[in-house]
This record gives C-alpha cells, structure tokens and sequence, in this order.
C-alpha cells in the first residue's frame, strides 16, 4: 500500500479549501432562493459557504455566487491518472521508429463522424501545414494519411478502413450536446467488430470533451482532448501498432 | 472615428462584385432546384406531413422522378387545383395518399395558367405581406433601447425548454433570440414536420416550432414593451423553404449567406445559388434581415491574414442581395472578432476591421460576431474577450450584435451564460457608449493602416474572382481556405434546368412588386 | 408535514444539476493535478465533473475551472429562511409609529468597532444624506441618532451607550478575515451582560459579511447584510421596541 | 492621445501648490514628534526590543517623560556612546535594562558633538546608500517587461504564508509585492519586532518580515531574471520608522502620503505632516518610490464629483515631495478608476481623468489605483471593470498599475485571484498596447471638455486652500468629505517643539546630500 497523500484547495492558506461556484436555481431571487443556494453549497461540501452575490435572471430564476470552504480532500496516491501511455517522440524519432520497428508505412484514416461538421480538430491533427508549428500527419513519410472529412457516416468510414487497409481510424467528434457523441462512438466499434476490424486497427477518438478514458470505456485504445499535438497521435498510433506486432491481441 | 478610404478603390470594389454576381445570377436564372419547388408548395400553403414526409417532398419528388418538373411544380398543383375544383392543399393531401396522379391529367396550357397560378398565390402573399406589416406595427408601438440590438442564441435542442430560456433571455436585455438548429438539419432535403423535442446542439427548424416560439416571444414583448425578433437558419439543403416558413410564421431575421453552405456544410455551389436566389426573394419580400456568414471564415482561417476574405465576400453578399430585392437595411452582412487574443495590437486590427465595414456599407446594419475560435475553457479570459468585443462594437457603431457565451469553448449557453453576456453587453456599452465619438484615428496609424491594408487585398483578391468567376475562385480555395469542386457536394440531384414555360408565381410577383417599389416607404 | 419541494441547479434543462467550479490545487499543472481537480469536484457531488481548463498558477500550484452536474438537490420547504423579520416601514410610516406606539424618541448609537476603519457602511445607514436616495437615522424626526465612527474599542462604545440612554446600538463589522469580527462581536455581548444592559437594547449588527443567521447565534438580535437600506434597520429597531415594551423580556 | 490643456491654469495650480507645501513646511519645521525621533533610533541601528517593547520606544519614550527630547534623541544618545565609548545599541540595551540613565550623564554641548553624531550616523546612511545601489544594479542586470509596472497585493496576516504567495504572483507575472499590513497596525504607536504570524486583512510591518520577504523576492527575481520590487505602507503613527526600516531592507516603494492618516486614520494632522516629511527625506535618500493615496478620497467621495480634489491633492503630495528631496520619478502620486459602472459614458470620464493626471505630472510614474467600492459580489462583473480598468491603463501610460481583483468585495485575494488579475492585465494591454498612440481626442469633446473641467475645478480647489491654508481647508472637509478638527485626532502627544540645539544627523546629512545632488546620476 502506498502512502496517502492530501491535498485540498488552496486559496489564501494551505488547506483552507476555498471554492468558488456559480449557478442558476430555477427560483425567483430573494430570500428563499438566498437559502436555497446556501443550502446546495452546503450539500457540496462548502462549509461555511457564503453566497456573495444573488442576480434575477428574467423571471423564476436566478443566478449565485457562491465562496466557501471544501472540506473534501484527495488521495493523491489514490488517483488512477487516465492518460493515453506516452513516451512522447518527435517527427524524426517517429519516422525512424515506423521504419525500424514496423519496416513498411502506416495507413491512417482519419474523420469527424455522424452529423458533426467541425473539421478544425481533426485537420489540426491532420493537415500538411500541422498546428501549433508541428506537422501534421499527411507530412509524415512513414504514414499514409487519409483524411475524410467530416459528417462522415460509419458506414462509409469502416468501408474506405477496408479499402486503404487501414492500420488506424481517427475519429473526431466535436459536437457533444445531450451525449450525441455516445452513441455515434459506440457505433462505430459495433461495425469494426462486426466486420472483424476492431483487433486489427488502432482506434483512437478525440475532440474537445473527449477524455481518454471515456473513450477507453466506450472501446476506443485512446481518446485525446484540447490541445492534442499531431506528434503524439502520431508517437502513440507507432507504439501501438508495434506492440501488437510484438504481442498480439487475442 | 473615421478611416481615411481610397474611395475609388471602394468604388473598383463594388464593381468587381457586381461582375462576379451578375455572371453567377445569369447562370442561375436558368435553373431551379427541388427545395425552390417545395418552398413554391408551401407558400400554396402546402404544409403537412405524411408518416413523417412532408407533403412538399412527397408531391415534388413524384413529379421530379418523372422528369417533369421543368416546368415548375406550380404549374402541376395549378393544374390539378383548376380541373378538379380543390384547394392546393386539398391536391397534395389526395396525390400523397396515391389517390391522384398529377402528372396524368390533363395539362392546360402553362401560359394561360399563369393568371389562375397568380389567384393561387395571393393567399400566401398576403400572409407574407400582413406579417411584414404586424411586425412594422409592433416596432412603432415599443421602443428600442440603444443600438447595436443584442442578440443570442438558445441552442436546448427541445423547443419546449428553448422556450423559457429564450423568454429569460428577452427578460434579461436580449433583442433578438436566434433558435439554433440541431447539427444535421442543414444537410436533410426536407423540413421536418411538427414540434421536436430531440436537436443535438440545436433544435430542428419546423414551421410548428417557429410557430411556438414567435408566440412565446409576442408574449414576452408585449410583457417588456419591446419588440423580440425570432431568428432562424434559412441554409442547408431547404433554404427557400425555411425563408418561406419564416416569412409565413414572421421570423424576423434569417442567416442566409450565398457561400456558408458550400464552404461549411459541403453543399454544392449551384445547389446553394439557386436557392439562396429565391430565399433572399422571400426575405426581401417579408422585410426580413438577413445575416450573411463571413464571420464563419474567420474559424477555420486566420482572422489577420484572411481578413480581406471578409470584406471581398461582403461585397458579394452585398451585390446578390441587392439583386434579389433587398433593401440595405435588410443586409445583415457578417463580420467578427477573431483575432488571436496573444497577438499583441490585436484589437487595433479588430477595431480597423470593424470600422471598415461600418464604413464600407453604411446603411447596412452589419452582423458582428463574438469570439469563438480563440475562446478557451477559461471562463474569465473568456469573458473578458468577450469585453473587448462589446467594446468594439460599440465604438464602431455595429447595428446586429451576437453575444459572446464565456462557455463558447464548452458547451452551448446556459441559462447564466447569456444572462453573463447580457450583463458583459450592457456594461461595457454603456461605459462607452459615446467613446467612438469623442475619439479621431490617427491619419497614417496602425489603426487606419490595417484598415487600408484590407481594403487593398479586398480589391485584389474581387478582381481576380471577377476574372476567374466565383465558381473557379471556389474550386481554388480563395475563401475560408475551403476547396469545393463545381459538380461536387451535396444535393446537386435536386438542380434542374428551367423549362421555357416555367412558371413560379411567388418569385415573379414577389419581384415585380420590390422592383416596383411596392414596399419602398418601409 | 409540509410537503416537499424540490429544486436542482439549472443550466440547459431542467433538473440538469449544472455548475461551475473553480479553485487552485496546491499542485504542479499536470495530468495528476487535472485528475485531482476532478476527483475533488466528484466529492462535491458533480458527475459527470469535467475540468475544462487547467491553469499553471507560478511553481507548485494550478488553478482549475469544472463543469458537472451536480446530482444534489434542495428541498425548499425544508429551509429555514434566515432574515430579521421585516414589515417594512417608509420614512414617514417609521416616525408615526414610534410616536403612537412608543411616544418619545429612541436613542440610536453606532459604531465600527475594534480595529475596523471602514465607515462608509455605518454611515450609510446613519448619515442625514443617506444611501440610495434613502435618509439615514440622523435624518428621523423621531430617532436621537448618533455616530460614533470607526475604530472605537467596544468599551467606548459601551459607555457612551450607557451615557446616551441608548435604546438601540448598532455595530458595523466590515474586516472579516481570520474571522477577526467574532472576538470583536462576541466581546460586546458580554461587555453589555456585565453592565445589565444587554436585554435593555435593542442590538444589531451589520457588514457586508455578516448574515441574520450569524448574527444571532453571536447573541444579537439582528444581522444587516450587503445592500442594507436605513429604513430597513429603522423598521426592525422600531418594532424591536415596541415590542420589547409590549412584552419585556425576561 | 492628448488633452488640450490651459497650460496658464496648469502653472497656477503648482503655484497654489508651491504655496500650500511652504506654509506646511514653514509650520512643521519648528516640530518633531516621538515617531521622528524613533526613526533616528532605528537608523542608528537600535532594533531590538525587550519583552516586545521596541528599544526605539522605550527610550524615546523615557527622555520624553522627562521633557527632554527638545534636542532630539540623537544627542541623548551620542552623548552617552561618546563618554561610555559604547555603540548606540549598547548604550540602548542598557538605558532599557535600567542599568543606564541617560538624562542623568553629564550633557555635552549639543554644537560640539555634532560631528561625533554625524560620525555614529554614518554606517546607517551608508547600508541606505548601499542598498540603492544595490537596486540600481539589480534593476540594470535585470530587463524589465513593457510598462506599467504590475503590482499586486498579498495580505493572508501570515508572512509565512505571505511568501509563497508572493513569489507565485511573481512567477505569474507581477512586477511588485506590496504586504498589506494588519487593520490594526497604523494606530500602533510602535513598530512590532520580529517575524509575526497573526494579522487580519494585512501582515504587521516589521523589520524581520520585511527581511524575510525581501529574501524570498530576490531568489524569485534571479530565477526569473526580473527585479521584483516589494512595497510596504509608511503611513499612520510610525511612518518615519517604517521609512528606515524600508530603506534599511532594501524596500523599492512606500506607500506614503500627507493627507492619508488624517483623513482615513483620524491621525492627528501636525503629527501626520511632520512624520511625513522625515520619511520622504529617507525615501528619497534611499531611492524609493513614494505611492500616495489620493485614490482614497474616491472611496468615501463620488469620483465624479470629487474627482478635482485627487487632482488637486496630486499638486499637493508633488509639492511637499519636492520640498522633501524626491525626485519626480520617485513620486507614484495616486489616482483610481473608481466611477459607478453604472454610469453612462464613465470610461469617457475615467479616460479622462488618467489622461489628465498623466499630462500634468509627466515625469511621475504615477500609481493607478483599480475599481474598488463598486466592485461587488458578481465577480464577473468585476472581472470586466478590472478589464476596462486595465485599458485605460494602457491607454493612458500609467506606470504602476494596481491589480484590480475580481473578489475585491469578498474576501482579500486568493492566489488565484491574482493570477486571473495579471491574466487580465496581460490580456487586455497586449492586446491595446498601441492603442492610445493610434487615437486622438476630439477637441471640444466630452472626454476632452471633463478633461479640462476637472483641471479647472482643481485650480479653484487649490486657490481657496492657498487661502485659507491646508490646515483650516482639513478642517472644513475639502478632501474626501472628511472633516478633521486641527487638534483633534490620534497622536497629536507625540508632537514637541525642537529646542535651538535640536539635532538629527540623518535629516540634516540626506537633506545635503540630496540637495547637493549627490544621487543626480540615478
Ligand atoms: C469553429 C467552430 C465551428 C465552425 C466549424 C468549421 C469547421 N470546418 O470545422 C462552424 C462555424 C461551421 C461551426 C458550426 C457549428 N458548431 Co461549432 N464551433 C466551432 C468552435 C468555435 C471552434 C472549434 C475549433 O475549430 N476548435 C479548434 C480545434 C483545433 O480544436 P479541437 O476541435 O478541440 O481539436 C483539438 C483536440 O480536441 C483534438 N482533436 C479533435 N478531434 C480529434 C480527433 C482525433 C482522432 C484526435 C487524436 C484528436 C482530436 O486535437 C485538436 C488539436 O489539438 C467551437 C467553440 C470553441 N471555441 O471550441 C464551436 C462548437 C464546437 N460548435 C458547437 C456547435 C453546437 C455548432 C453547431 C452545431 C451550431 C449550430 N447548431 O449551428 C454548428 C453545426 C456544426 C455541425 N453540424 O457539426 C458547440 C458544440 C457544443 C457541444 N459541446 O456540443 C461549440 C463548443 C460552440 C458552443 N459553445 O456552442 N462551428
Ligand atoms: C472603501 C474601502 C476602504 C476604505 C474605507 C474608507 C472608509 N472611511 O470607510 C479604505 C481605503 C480606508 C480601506 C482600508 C482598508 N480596507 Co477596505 N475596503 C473598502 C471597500 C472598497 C468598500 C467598502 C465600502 O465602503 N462599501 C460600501 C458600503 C456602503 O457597503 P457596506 O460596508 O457593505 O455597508 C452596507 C451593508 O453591509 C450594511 N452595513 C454595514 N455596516 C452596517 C452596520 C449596521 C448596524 C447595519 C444595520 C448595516 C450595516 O449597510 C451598508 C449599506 O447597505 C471594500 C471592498 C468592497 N468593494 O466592498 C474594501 C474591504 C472591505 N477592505 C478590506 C481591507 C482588508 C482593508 C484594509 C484592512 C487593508 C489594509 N490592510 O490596509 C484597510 C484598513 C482598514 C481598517 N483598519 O479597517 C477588505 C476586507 C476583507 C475581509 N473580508 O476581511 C475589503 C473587502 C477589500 C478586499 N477584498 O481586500 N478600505
Ligand atoms: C450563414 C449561416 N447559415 C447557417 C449557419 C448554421 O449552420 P446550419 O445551417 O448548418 O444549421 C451558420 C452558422 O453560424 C451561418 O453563419
Ligand atoms: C497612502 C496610504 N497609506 C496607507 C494605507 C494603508 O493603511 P494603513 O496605513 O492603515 O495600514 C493606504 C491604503 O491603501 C494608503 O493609500
């Protein structure tokens, strides 16, 4: 067993816990709603908590401010810290990794799926011209990358993974309002499998609000957020692809 | 504050866009598309659904698959309604259940329908007309506050709680609340039917929902005294059809941009021409604004060195609208503060761009467009750029106004976010609200430089589109670095070429009647 | 039994529990410090909790913003609504009854105590020229209103309440960090005990920090928060009085 | 970005000041006070205390008993190093111990041991000199970021948790640290010793946190190659003392005003202006950079209805800055961006007023004070003020900028919550850097018409206190609303009138060194 180490929030001395919070009740403003917010501030764990400022939003509603102290506190050494596994590369690092661990080029195929438009995230990752100063995958000599677009259909996605022998799909899903990307993800694994794909590729999610280990539970290999740089796209789909190669997946 | 301006560069601007929109008008005055068909039904007042299909699609696909639709799907309801003594209405509801093939009776002569088809018409004209004259009659009898009119979007994906957020957000200031529509509407070739509860990021646009929230937000006007105006999305695949429902359900305001569906929804671009063509005509007619989308450039190029897109493509937007019968202060044309906040001198360039467009199309009431590319999941940064927006603004004299949401990079608005907003709006403009007077920019500055700048490129890049045509300038790539080829993209299916007796009486008296100057005292 | 009467945070729908977070970790900006950020807005009861941005904040600390749903809700016909109770009164309204109900002329004496040198509040209240268009006390044909200013050590302020007659002493508390104000306040209430005069006044606190609720638990008869207008505190000290008188205390 | 100013107007106003600061000085150097007398203690390197009395106070405290501090403390304690061959901290320690009577050693003729005092002054003056040289060095070594300076405060009543606090501001951005000091504390008539842990809403000025604090900002300063100044408060009944601790640990600014401690502590006014005058002779020996605190007056008073008794009071604090040795860019006099946000056209009067103070006191660094009593609980809101506030800044040239803090009505700051205010001011200033370069103000505007009314209010201001004096003007309330009676107020005890013979080898060496432009080079 490790030892445990705490931490709480910090705001004007060690472990005094302060937090702020804001929120709307669907309540006229005035005393109740004052209380009632006080309240919900207690329920999180502020103690005391101090509604600094109450507004009226239109009519039955209202919005709080809300300082208190948390008393919650984390095991630093309880945190299971879900990241994609990184031993970050550079370009040439990876280059030269595909050649000598892989000996041949990687097909990436690439798309913002279902009826998602936003084709800055994946183009980020994708494009010659890179971001952020890094080249995107297209520039990289060991990769064959085929970018599809966006509101691609799984259909059509899993079809052109067939067709260019994909070794990776990347997919971006940018657009998460009442959970639209779920289903849309989950789809996609149910096709690979079906098709008898999901073993063979690396697959890999990413957008915005998709955290690694959603995608890990929805039965990505990764999922990548903001500010995702193509050189750890890239360094991960080469590591991955042969760790396979070392040991396969059943 | 003034920007000194090389008036005849603005003038060589003007006509290099008149070029480039006359040339695209020629060519598409010869065509028309199922979605300007449908529109024609549902201004006959053909509305309904069957198991989900709307009647429109259901009559103009049948007369489409037998290739007959050349000559307008009026001319088909028109002959039926004539021979068989029946509503418009009455046609479609019998050849939806299979009771009636239109294209097997007997067909009257296109040109002597024309009279009857004009009868036919007058219906929906004069609900359009009536709107237009309801909405003059309730924005003389409220009061505005200052300009710019502060505008913002509900985006629930449920009309039914789209509702109390958009009533809270007239409560709180807002002028005009835009309904956003769910993610793949734009690329569906039909209006969905009735009230939905299911958007993802927006809720569906249908007549029902439009009917809804512009009652809702009647209530809350006449509750405050204020006049609300209703926003939708006249773009995607049904744009004539949207502008006809707008019109028919008094929205006052619709994006309607020439180039969005192309460049953003991958829609083919004699597809979009053709129907943006005959939803201006709409908008034009129901004196609705419309709101072009040059702001949308600005998020996949960069604000400082694509700027002069902007501005080339406002021209555009300017010459095909003027072409379509709208009036300048129904131009609603786009622009927004997208400037990498790290850039040093940043809002000297935006102020420079602001200023540029209010100068360049004066009687324009020009839509500005918060930050969103650069904006972060910090919140307060967020805000702050939000700040410098409203600041902007004001100094530049922006006339349509769209909040900033602090949560742009996160989710779409909250309650609180567009209440924050309004608060942000209102704070920093009436802190400032005579500044741009009182201020002169220096002549030869970094301020009136950049303003040049653009203008220069401006005029650079409309006269290569004006030899090269828009189409081609498209298939290059020239704006919002997107390229489209010319038979690509969406919904191309659905374009056909006019037959010589063709016949849409919306369109012609709509444009006889703004040609005429029938609506010139508005 | 009341019924009970449900209200959750509002954000994009009813009941959606939405909430913003934000607060330093006393940790360097990392995927363990984001991963700490969100366990620790998951103790507070948010899920799903997504950090949304995380800040590096100088060596050894991040600041963080949080997004969830927070699963708590607040059941209004539970809450105790904790405010002076009020009948508010205007200028003219206030004069009259203290005439008929009372006959004489109260005596009000205010101060700032301990090291507290903020008058502007106190002022506000008491002031002939008032605050938001409101008189002050000074201004009250039927109150003897004097102010005393700030800085003034609880045993001043006791003696010249004792030489005044007072009828009503009013304490400003504006400095409340280390909770300075409870020492200070506390300190009165006995002072006054000592001198038997404490069930003879009419005691009232007031600061932008200082709620009803704290202020009786510290043994005065009313807390005064931010925005306190001088009709209020003359409302409750009237009929604090007159009810005094009706009734004594024992 | 200019105002076009009555520059007659402008030379009456510093002729009005010139007569109001004579007046004072005239009256004041006939006096000194315990507190001067301390000062001369502690810089002669008496800094001890015994059961937590200051050695300072316990032997100002028993030649004053006896009536004799008329030759100034120095003599006393000259008189006895030099026949009990002891230093003067010997000589102190053992006057507090009891062991030593100091009135009861036979006197010397004061005249004759002048430059044996002058001699026992001499290291003191010179670890005063050494340390601003050592600044000078540091701050050449060093570069600087573009200006203003970023100044923030940090104020947890702990110096332990004071330091990292401080030193993260730094690593975030901040140019300097002031440590607010414990409500209580300017009323002390003692400066505490040693390292204190138990302030509220400040930490206790003493020489030991200051060293402490001092230490920390220099490891942060190498590490970042940035000097980081520290800043502590010479004001209320120890002012003179805080100075030479100041100057004795190597502080980079005071905050340091005439009027402060009359109006805003009820601290006499002969005790305030006479204390006032030795600190800023030692301030400016040691190169330190006064802070006044007009700003203060907008707390109690409308900003803008006040706004002329700043300006005025700016003329003022210049004058008996002068008058005291310090050089114009020692002199960060005091303003605020403190009008109600409510207000319409505010930023135009707030631009005005900092563009005003900007173009009278062009030498002067200037400290700009950020929105305080309408800062509310809606930190968002606060956080745009603060942002407009960070604008005018940048506009403007200020240059030394207070942070505002977006929880200014809650609670003193959280660590974060000066990290999101230099976010802010990061933001906003590189973003407008250039802004006021490229803008003019329109001649007879409104900003230029409040510009020049304020100045012209501020000249009438200035003739009535000319007139009636700066005492009788105290009196009558034309500062801050504030009335102060002349004999009323704390410490006016410690005030005595110098004997023929009174000495002050400190005063009398600085003055002649700044006079003789010994530091003409800086
Ligand atoms: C630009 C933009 C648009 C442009 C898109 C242009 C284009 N061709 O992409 C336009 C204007 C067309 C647009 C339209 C809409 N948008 Co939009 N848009 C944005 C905006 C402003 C920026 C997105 C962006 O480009 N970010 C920059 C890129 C580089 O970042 P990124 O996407 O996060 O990508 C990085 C990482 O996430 C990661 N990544 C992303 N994908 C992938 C994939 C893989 C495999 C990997 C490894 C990594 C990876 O790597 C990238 C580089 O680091 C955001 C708000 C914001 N500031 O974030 C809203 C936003 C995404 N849009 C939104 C919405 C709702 C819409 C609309 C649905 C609105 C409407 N109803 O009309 C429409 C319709 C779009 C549709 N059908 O999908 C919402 C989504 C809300 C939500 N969470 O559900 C946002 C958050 C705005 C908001 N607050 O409402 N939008
Ligand atoms: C003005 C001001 C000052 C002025 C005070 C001038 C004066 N003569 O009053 C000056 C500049 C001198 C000052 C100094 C200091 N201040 Co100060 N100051 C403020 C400021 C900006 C506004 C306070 C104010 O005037 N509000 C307006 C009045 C009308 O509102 P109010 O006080 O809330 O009063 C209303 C109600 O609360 C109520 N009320 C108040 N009292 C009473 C009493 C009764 C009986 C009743 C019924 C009602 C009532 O009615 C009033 C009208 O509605 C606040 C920040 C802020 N924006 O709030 C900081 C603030 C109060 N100051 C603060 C501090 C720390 C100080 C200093 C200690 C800093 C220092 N170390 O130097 C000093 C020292 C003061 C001391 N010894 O006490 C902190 C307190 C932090 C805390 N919660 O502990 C604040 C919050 C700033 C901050 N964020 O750090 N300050
Ligand atoms: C002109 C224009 N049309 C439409 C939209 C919305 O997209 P869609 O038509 O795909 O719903 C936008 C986006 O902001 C726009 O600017
Ligand atoms: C000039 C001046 N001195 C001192 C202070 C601080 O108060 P005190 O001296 O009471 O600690 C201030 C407050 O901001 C000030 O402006």
């Amino acid at each position: 067993m490790t030892e445990e180490k705490w931490v709480k929030a910090y705001g004007d001395a060690l472990d005094d816990g302060a937090v702020q919070v804001s929120f709307t009740l669907p309540l006229e403003a005035g005393p109740q709603a004052k209380a009632a917010a006080a309240r919900l501030a207690k329920s999180m764990g502020l103690d005391p908590a101090e509604v600094v400022h109450m507004a009226a939003q239109g009519k039955g509603f209202s919005f709080f401010v809300v300082y208190g102290r948390s008393s919650h506190q984390v095991d630093l050494n309880s945190l299971v810290v879900a990241e994609p596994e990184l031993e970050e590369m550079d370009f040439y690092e990876i280059n030269d990794y595909i050649r000598d661990k892989i000996g041949r080029k990687l097909n990436v195929v690439a798309a913002c799926t279902g009826t998602d438009a936003h084709t800055v995230g994946i183009d980020a990752i994708m494009n010659m011209k890179g971001y952020r100063g890094e080249y995107g995958l297209e520039r990289y000599p060991w990769l064959n990358a085929y970018n599809l677009g966006s509101q691609v259909d799984n259909t059509i996605l899993v079809a052109q993974a067939l067709r260019l022998r994909a070794d990776a799909i990347l997919v971006s899903q940018v657009v998460t309002q009442r959970e639209v990307h779920i289903p849309n993800l989950t789809r996609l694994v149910e096709l690979l499998e079906a098709e008898g794909l999901r073993s063979s590729v690396v697959l890999v999610a990413g957008g915005p609000r998709i955290s690694h280990q959603l995608a890990v539970e929805l039965g990505y290999d990764a999922g990548f957020g903001v500010g995702t740089t193509p050189r750890q796209v890239a360094s991960f789909i080469a590591k991955e692809v042969a760790a396979r190669r070392a040991s396969p997946r059943v | 504050m003034k920007l000194q301006l090389d008036q005849g560069l603005v003038r060589e601007c003007r006509e290099a866009a008149g070029k480039i929109a006359g040339e695209v008008q020629f060519l598409l005055e010869q065509k028309s598309t199922v979605a300007v068909e449908r529109a024609v039904l549902r201004l006959l007042g053909i509305n309904g659904a069957a198991a989900d299909v709307p009647l429109a699609n259901l009559v103009v696909e049948s007369i489409a698959l037998r290739g007959e639709l050349g000559l307008g799907a009026a001319y088909w309801l028109g002959n039926a309604c004539k021979q068989l003594g029946l509503s418009p209405e009455g046609v479609a509801a019998a050849a939806a259940a299979g009771d009636l093939d239109l294209l097997a009776l007997p067909r009257l002569e296109p040109r002597a329908l024309r009279p009857y088809l004009a009868e036919l018409a007058a219906p929906g004209l004069e609900e359009i007309r009536a709107n237009r004259r309801r909405r003059q009659h309730l924005q003389e009898q409220y009061k505005m506050g200052p300009p710019p009119l502060l505008y913002v979007i509900v985006a629930t994906g449920d009309i039914v709680q789209d509702i109390p957020q958009a009533q809270a957000a007239a409560q709180q200031g807002a002028d005009i609340i835009a309904v956003i529509r769910t993610t793949g509407q734009s690329l569906l070739d039909y209006v969905p039917d009735g009230i939905t509860r299911e958007g993802f990021g927006g809720t569906y646009a249908t007549q029902a929902n439009f009917r809804l929230m512009r009652r809702a937000l009647d209530e809350t006007s006449e509750e405050l005294g204020r006049y609300i105006m209703l926003v939708n999305y006249c773009s995607g695949l049904c744009m004539p059809e949207i502008a006809a429902l707008g019109a028919l359900e008094r929205l006052d305001m619709m994006l309607n941009d020439a180039l969005y569906g192309i460049l953003f929804r991958d829609i083919n671009m004699q597809r979009t021409l053709i129907d943006q063509n005959f939803s201006r005509v709409i908008n034009a007619y129901g004196g609705i604004i419309i709101n072009t989308g040059e702001d949308n450039y600005l998020t996949t190029a960069d604000a400082v060195a694509e700027a002069h897109t902007v501005t080339a493509s406002q021209f555009i937007n300017e010459r095909l609208a003027l072409a379509a019968g709208l009036s300048p202060w129904q131009m609603g044309l786009g622009h927004a503060f997208e400037i990498d906040p790290e850039l040093e001198d940043g809002l000297i360039m935006e102020i420079a761009q602001a200023q540029l467009a209010r100068q360049l199309f004066p009687a324009a009431p020009l839509k500005y467009m918060p930050p969103t590319k650069h904006m972060t999941g910090d919140i307060f940064k967020g805000y702050l750029q939000n700040g410098l927006f409203n600041l902007a603004s004001v100094l530049t004299g922006q006339g349509i106004h769209l909040l900033g949401m602090l949560t742009e990079a996160i989710h779409t608005p909250f309650l609180h976010d567009r209440f924050l907003a309004l608060e942000n709006a209102r704070y920093i403009m009436n802190s400032a609200r005579h500044l741009g007077d009182e201020l002169e920019i220096v002549p030869g500055g970094r301020l009136e430089k950049r303003g040049r700048e653009v203008l220069e490129k401006t005029g650079a890049l409309l006269s290569e589109v004006a030899e090269i045509g828009l189409f081609t300038a498209l298939e290059k790539g020239l704006f919002a670095q997107v390229k489209r080829p010319r038979d690509g993209g969406k919904g191309l299916e659905g374009v056909f070429t006019k037959g010589n007796q063709y016949c849409n009486p919306f369109m012609e008296t709509m444009q006889a009647e703004l040609e005429g100057g029938f609506f010139e005292n508005d």
